[in-house]
């Protein structure tokens, strides 16, 4: 159960695209929140989050994205989401999330979302 | 399926590490009663949130304490009561906060609760601080959930 | 890992088809104490081997009663405690029946006891017939599974 | 978890072979020893019983094989066991279950075997 969770860097031009896999609850969320504080401190705004291996996520992974989102976009950059599983997409939709966040089907089109529209009016 | 009631009880340290255990053990008990898989997720993430709420907030993240849960299901419903010895709290005093405040005010907090209530069909809370306090929680099966599933 | 001893319970009906829920729960945790899945392998066996025996026995396939098991595991060593409220017997009685005289004629019945006390370190019975039974059993860690593993 | 076991039937020539997948314990192992049973009604005596997807057994499981042995041999039949897994095969070993039965590594020497040793000596 020690590796169920882990975050994937990669980099696709000057966008940051993190891999989520497996389960973000309470116990792994102070990962991924490392993960995101590190992107943000070293200036790199334009991140993707693909959440394509994600199985779960729990109020304590969706408050990650909610407490860097007006952040990132204060400095220009935006945090977009692709490929999230219809499980997650039901728990996103429950609180609202498609409303403040740009959710797309997959990596690519998350990568053309950014040169449409760089900074999203949450 | 029968109409016998059924009882389960996990009990285990207030640890965030431990959310995980708890989530397989309601899943298990949801798929027995005969819900759906939707449904199931929506229990988990229900309980998740009441448990992690204690760990974190009743217990003030101190490991070494107790979280108890118990299940029970019938043909009707599934019922979850989550079991703390821990601070306590006014459910009734919680602000909640739509999504637009929580980002301007960069805060994460406030989603637990709504989420509970949002997949769960009853939530009361009974709060003795230090003493007791106790979540109950229940999910009805919708009618076809009830039925003998057919087997294939 | 530290030293600190950590208590999970689960109590479910005495019913064979919440034995598998039984086998993840200990396995779980004989993961979190850091040991091999060999050794995982045995614990899930033993658990199940007395829990099965249990609503046999002790409860005469009645599956309405309750099976408990907690488990407690430390830097050492992980203990079993399974309680019922039924029958009881004495384990001193318990004929030991090889394989072949077990085939012969035509049983199927001692091999439980034995698989037990070949997986564990220690097993001991208290036994208050109707009111309640305890089994206990220890595993020890191997020094190897004691130490914090290598992340990979 | 209600499909968490199930037995194959099928046949080699003469040969019964009975797949088992999942795991055998005392809840499951009414459903085997139900086949077995058949098998042995049938006249079908010429058993073999491939273990590749069994991911677990307990002393349920090994008790139906013990209460038809004799029976089987009796008839001049016999139940050889193959493909067993690790873990699986741990548990026969300490109950003495290779002096018993012939287990082989895969289902053509089982099927071979049949041919060199109709019956074993138990
Ligand atoms: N079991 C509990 N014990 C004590 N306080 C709680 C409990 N559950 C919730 N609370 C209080 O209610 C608030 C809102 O909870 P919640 O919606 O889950 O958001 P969060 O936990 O992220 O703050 C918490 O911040 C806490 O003050
Ligand atoms: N928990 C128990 N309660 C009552 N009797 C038991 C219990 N465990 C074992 N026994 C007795 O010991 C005998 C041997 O048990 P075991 O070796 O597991 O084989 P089996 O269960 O297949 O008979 C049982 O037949 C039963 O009489």
């Amino acid at each position: 159960m020690a590796n169920s969770f882990s975050v994937g860097r990669s980099r696709e031009g000057d966008i940051s695209v993190l891999t989520l896999q497996g389960y973000l609850d309470a116990h792994t969320a102070p990962q991924f929140e490392k993960v995101i504080q590190e992107e943000y401190e070293a200036g790199r705004l334009r991140i993707i989050v693909n959440c394509a291996g994600l199985t779960y996520i729990s109020s304590a992974g969706l408050g990650v994205f909610m407490s860097f989102i007006e952040d990132v976009r204060a400095a220009q950059g935006d945090i977009k989401i692709c490929s999230v599983t219809e499980t997650v997409y039901q728990v996103f939709e429950i609180l609202g999330f498609p409303s403040l966040f740009d959710i797309l089907p997959d990596q690519a089109a998350a990568v053309q979302r950014f040169a449409e529209a760089p900074v999203r009016e949450g | 399926m029968d109409s016998m009631e059924r009882t389960f009880q996990l009990h285990v340290p207030s640890s965030t590490e431990n959310l995980a255990m708890i989530r397989d053990f309601v899943a298990k008990i949801g798929e027995r009663a005969g819900m759906s898989e939707g449904d199931v997720k929506k229990l988990e993430l229900a309980v998740d949130e009441a448990c992690a709420n204690v760990i974190e907030h009743a217990y003030g993240s101190d490991g070494t304490r107790e979280v108890r849960v118990k299940v029970t299901f019938d043909s009707e419903m599934v019922q979850i009561e989550i079991m703390d010895t821990g601070r306590g709290f006014d459910p009734s005093k919680v602000e909640e906060n739509n999504l637009e405040q929580l980002a301007r005010g960069r805060k994460s907090g406030g989603l637990g609760l709504r989420l509970i209530r949002s997949v769960m069909d009853e939530v009361q809370y009974q709060i003795v601080p230090g003493q007791k306090n106790e979540l109950r929680m229940v999910k009805r099966l919708k009618p076809a959930e009830s039925k003998p599933k057919p087997k294939d």
